[in-house]
């Protein structure tokens, strides 16, 4: 339940939404003008669900993404300076220049990092998960994952092992209804993804994810649940993406896969807009205060751009760092 | 004789198989679509039933496949292999393994097109090269076309084999254009190529470092060493022949592989060369290959990764010396 | 539904139980005084799953097995005489001494291979039934894996695609309710595996497995469906193992996994034994038309003993046989 | 000085341990049962918190090992090479690659217990020997002990380790017995072993194939051939100075792999001699490495696919002659 007292509560969530849309507003023009390169997937008009659903976390609970995932990381709280100038491949970067946009992470606030690969990433939340449950803490572990990747193996296999095990995990899967060009009801046979949730007897639920709050509740009663030692949950965030795939992708197209009606009715539930109605209906807070948070954003992404800029490259003596904790020649092999 | 592109030429390969034989049908992630190349518009001729777009399930299609042509389809599966460790087990255990632990009871005509893509910035999880992991398993037929005339070839002899073909697309060349035999061309597996003659030191370079050694022997014919450059095209089955037979010719031997070094193809083809050329040979063996470290995003460091020019140079300088 | 006029498969039935059951306490003894090596997973309690069940394909259709899979191609209509040979090792063999009790296959009656690894057949099963349906045959598709096998992801993403591409495949679990020594309740979240079905938005149902007849009326609705092009269906049998997972596995045990009373009390619901009682309650044969068919079936697997002995030996020179259909000089690398 | 068998060692290994950090934990399929030997009785003394039974999801455990060792834990997983390739995304992508990823942020202390069986008559299946594979995967380190004192002094270094370790058990030494140190024996990783002097020809031989060179040295010796059996222990990394020093000394090299030949470790060893010692190799170096064919069940079949006594002592004449 929202409580009328988490007015910071609700400006923050508006204030990360922001930071998300503009930091990949900024990343989908970087990469069209080939000022950063790699692959690069906006998570613009999703931002509701990475913010509703970290908002119901602490700081040192864990979270796990995926390709696209710039969005969870600010959401959890990680810098936008270091996630950008990463975005860069610049050594001030989160991964010193070794991630780029598919693997950002920060261990320092339970951020595990990203996978390229589908679904790899949800053993490792369970893992963390198992962690937190034999050391008797009560960190909870939070794998995003989309539509997609819910078609993947490792995502059974998961969801039964923290099932069985009672693990503290909160299964968030954002259903942007495509995986690329396919729309979901072409490759899962079920209505909602959260209906999976019955073959691991976990509560499935799917929310509204261009809602913030929505999502906040949900995956808040999900994570009371999971700290509880009631074990995990599945919260499907139905939502959207405006762009294509990735940046460049849209040109590569032999054949539509939507169309722009369907874009444009999606358009008209945009996450920051519906959030910050709700924020001046409810008087929390005045257009001019929204509107400095907004500024605020910009500002915060403009100084993340020129942080990016100005970092240094990492240095060829550089390449092997990292590889082993307890270093190999590894140049010998 | 017409000019195409490596990745119009598989797209050409795969629509004149499609079109010879109604067993050939095409799976994979977003066929359809044009976003992995080469695959787009093969739908609006060939419709639902022989394009098939297949969910993030790679076990399960990979899978699929291989059980589709022990029922007599003959299917062709687009995938990256960076995409494909989900799906080892089926690669292992069942299309390598399947006929020869039933005793040969299964034929098993499938393609699985690999992309191998590198040099991009994708880092570590869209980086494989892992066609030496491959060529560890027996069971498989692996390709590993560089010319477009190679690739419209090689690809209509993978899908008429009765075999499970690995079918490597480098990345690199993807993009190189050039002249391809009209008719029924086809290549044989097996069958290397030697791309440039030399004298002095033998090349066998895997997929896209063909080019790479190529511009290395330029360099080289001007300091006055000649290099053969020997592009095998296939890794299983291999012209060992014709590796061998350069060896003797020139008394020295530089493999050039993408994959990482340890256990690479450049390792196979060193130690097949000094155990079996060992007599011919003039000078050490030198493997040119990348670096045991994961390919990192930063186009500044990852490519310190591969093997390039410049490393291939200096390795026939060591062999020479 | 049973039909009176099935008076001879119902005897059919019998028999091939019976058959199944005396081969595999043929094999286990011949492994345990080791005349046979490798591993032998004996099927005896469970004949009327793999009975039940194939009674109700035709011999064009397919099915695949698992490591515990002498059952299913004997049910399938396989000789037990080339099965046998198998075990042995024998050129004779199904698979000419190549694969052994884990791996028999016969394809000229449908039987695409068994298993030793967990789930892997299960995508195989998939891909022929997808060549069915591509070839607009009707050939259903039958996979038989385990409780256990049920784990892993080769399982989810084989049946969501099944279900999306509406391909006939009855997905036949053999819940003999343990893993090795692990009771599947601590390893499923689900009461019940059928329950799995729901996130494919498939029929799933859970039958008494040690009831051949029950066992043959699920799956033939099932494949009655899947043949009608009306997509595939999960059918959970539940029975039991009367023996330890693998000859001789019982003296590695360092704890009991389960009690002798939970054996005993299986063992008074031996599928034989019930559908013996049923023949005679129905007048469907007389007791000495049972022993007859008994006597029979001993009589065949001592034949096929004979057969298998007698066979040669593959000869070194067939070691590459069979390797590639097209070969290259394997023997070269 | 106790005598242990190899296996003994390892449980040994394990619970001193366990008994020593509290962070380290046992996992993996059957674990409290005695079923694969090794971890039975264990159960009793650490109880379920710490060996903890998994059901056959191996891309979840292999998983869950490693984002347990990011937050923290020290798990050891049991398993077997064979049930591996369902989790090889895992062990490529989650357990080689995080920590590079990530700029090195991740520490991930884990143990991986392979168990590498063959010759058992399991059939294809049951008997992979992957070792080659994984080493041509950067970031992990990979070790095969041959006696029980370095079972258990190796594993007790894996699971200080601070980087994932596969420790791979080799089934055909699991019932070695010998004399093991009393004390906090340890052995590090990258040293290798010198299991017979020999000044005429150099052998390394991986796991299983240690015993029987050294069998094969007997054998010769009585020809009047003296042999250097090497014994690498690690595999990553990998003592080259020790194996090139003895090079340095024979003039002759022969590498002995239970794995399939292609991209063996046999040839990657073979590789490096012929590179590096050069100069100092009399004859040709030799793969003795498995044929390129799945093992078959009939054991008629099966022996004739692995290295054994007879082809080594022909390798070794091949090199000498
Ligand atoms: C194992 C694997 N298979 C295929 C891909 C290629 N791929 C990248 S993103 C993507 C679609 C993902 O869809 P979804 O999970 O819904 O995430 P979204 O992009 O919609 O956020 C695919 C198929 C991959 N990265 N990994
Ligand atoms: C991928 C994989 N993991 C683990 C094993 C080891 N293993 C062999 S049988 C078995 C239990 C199988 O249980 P179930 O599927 O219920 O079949 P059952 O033996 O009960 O018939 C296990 C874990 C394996 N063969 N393959
Ligand atoms: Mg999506
Ligand atoms: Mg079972």
């Amino acid at each position: 339940m929202t409580k009328p007292g988490d007015r910071s509560l609700y400006l923050e969530m508006l204030r990360r939404m922001l930071l998300i849309r503009k930091f990949d507003e900024a990343a989908v023009e970087l990469a069209a003008r080939r000022e950063i390169v790699g692959a690069v997937h906006a998570y613009i008009g999703e931002e509701a669900v990475a913010v509703g659903a970290c908002a119901a976390l602490n700081d040192d609970d864990y979270i796990t993404g995926n390709h696209r995932s710039h969005g969870h990381p600010i959401a959890k709280g990680a810098s936008v300076d270091r996630a950008m100038a990463e975005l860069f491949g610049k050594r001030t970067g989160y991964c010193k220049g070794k991630g780029g946009s598919m693997h950002l992470a920060d261990f320092s606030v339970g951020i595990l990092g990203e996978a390229g690969i589908l679904g790899s990433a949800l053993p490792v939340a369970v893992g963390a998960a198992l962690a937190s449950k034999l050391r008797k803490e009560t960190k909870v572990s939070m794998p995003f994952f989309g539509d997609g990747a819910s078609n993947e193996g490792a995502c059974h296999e998961s969801m039964n092992l923290a099932a069985i095990w009672k693990l503290p995990v909160v299964f968030v899967c954002e259903n942007n209804q495509y995986a690329i060009v396919k729309n979901v009801r072409d490759l899962v046979a079920v209505q909602h993804i959260a209906d999976r949730a019955a073959a691991y007897d976990m509560p499935g639920v799917t929310v509204d994810g261009q809602d913030v709050l929505a999502v906040y509740e949900a995956v808040g009663a999900a994570v009371a649940r999971a700290r509880a030692g009631q074990g995990p949950s599945l919260v499907e965030c139905v939502t959207y993406r405006y762009f294509d795939h990735a940046e460049g992708m849209g040109r590569l197209l032999t054949e539509p896969y939507r169309d722009a009606d369907e874009v444009e009715k999606w358009r008209q539930r945009d996450p920051i807009a519906i959030h910050r109605a709700w924020l001046l209906d409810g008087g929390y807070a005045t257009a001019e205060e929204l509107d400095a948070i907004e500024k605020d954003a910009a500002a915060a992404i403009e100084a993340a751009l020129e942080f990016a800029r100005t970092s240094p490259e990492p240095d060829p003596s550089e390449l092997f760092d990292g590889l082993y904790t307890n270093p190999i020649a590894a140049d010998r092999y | 004789m017409a000019e195409l592109s490596f990745s119009a030429a598989i797209t050409e390969a795969i629509k004149h198989e499609m079109r010879r034989d109604p067993s050939v049908f095409l799976m994979g992630d977003s066929v359809r679509s044009g976003i992995y190349g080469v695959t787009g518009g093969l739908h609006a001729e060939f419709g639902d039933d022989r394009v098939l777009d297949c969910p993030a399930s790679e076990t399960g299609f990979v899978g699929a496949a291989v059980g589709a042509a022990a029922a007599g389809m003959r299917p062709i599966v687009t995938s990256q292999c960076a995409f494909m460790w989900v799906a080892m087990d089926q690669f292992v255990n069942q299309v390598a393994k399947m006929k020869y632990m039933f005793g040969g009871q299964a034929t098993l005509p499938v393609v699985y097109r690999m992309g191998i893509s590198y040099a991009n910035s994708l880092a570590a999880h869209h980086t494989d090269r892992p066609h030496p992991i491959y060529m560890n398993i027996p069971g498989l037929k692996i390709v590993m076309p560089t010319t477009p005339a190679d690739a419209l070839g090689l690809f209509k002899t993978a899908v008429r084999e009765d075999d499970p073909v690995l079918f490597c697309e480098d990345s690199t060349v993807m993009r190189t254009r050039g002249e391809v035999p009209e008719g029924d061309h086809t290549v044989p597996l097996g069958v290397a190529a030697v791309r440039r003659e030399g004298t002095d030191v033998t090349i066998v370079a895997v997929g896209g470092m063909v080019q790479r050694s190529l511009a290395a022997a330029e360099q080289l014919a001007a300091e006055g060493i000649s290099v053969e450059v020997i592009d095998p095209r296939s890794l299983v089955p291999l012209d060992t022949e014709a590796i061998l037979a350069s060896v003797a010719k020139t008394g020295r031997f530089v493999a050039v592989d993408s994959a990482n070094k340890t256990c690479s193809v450049a390792s196979e083809l060193c130690a097949l060369v000094a155990q079996e050329a060992f007599r011919s040979l003039k000078g050490p063996v030198q493997r040119v290959a990348s670096l045991m470290v994961h390919p990192p995003f930063s186009p500044v460091l990852e490519k310190l990764v591969y093997p390039d020019e410049g490393k291939i140079v200096e390795a026939v300088r060591r062999t020479m010396g």
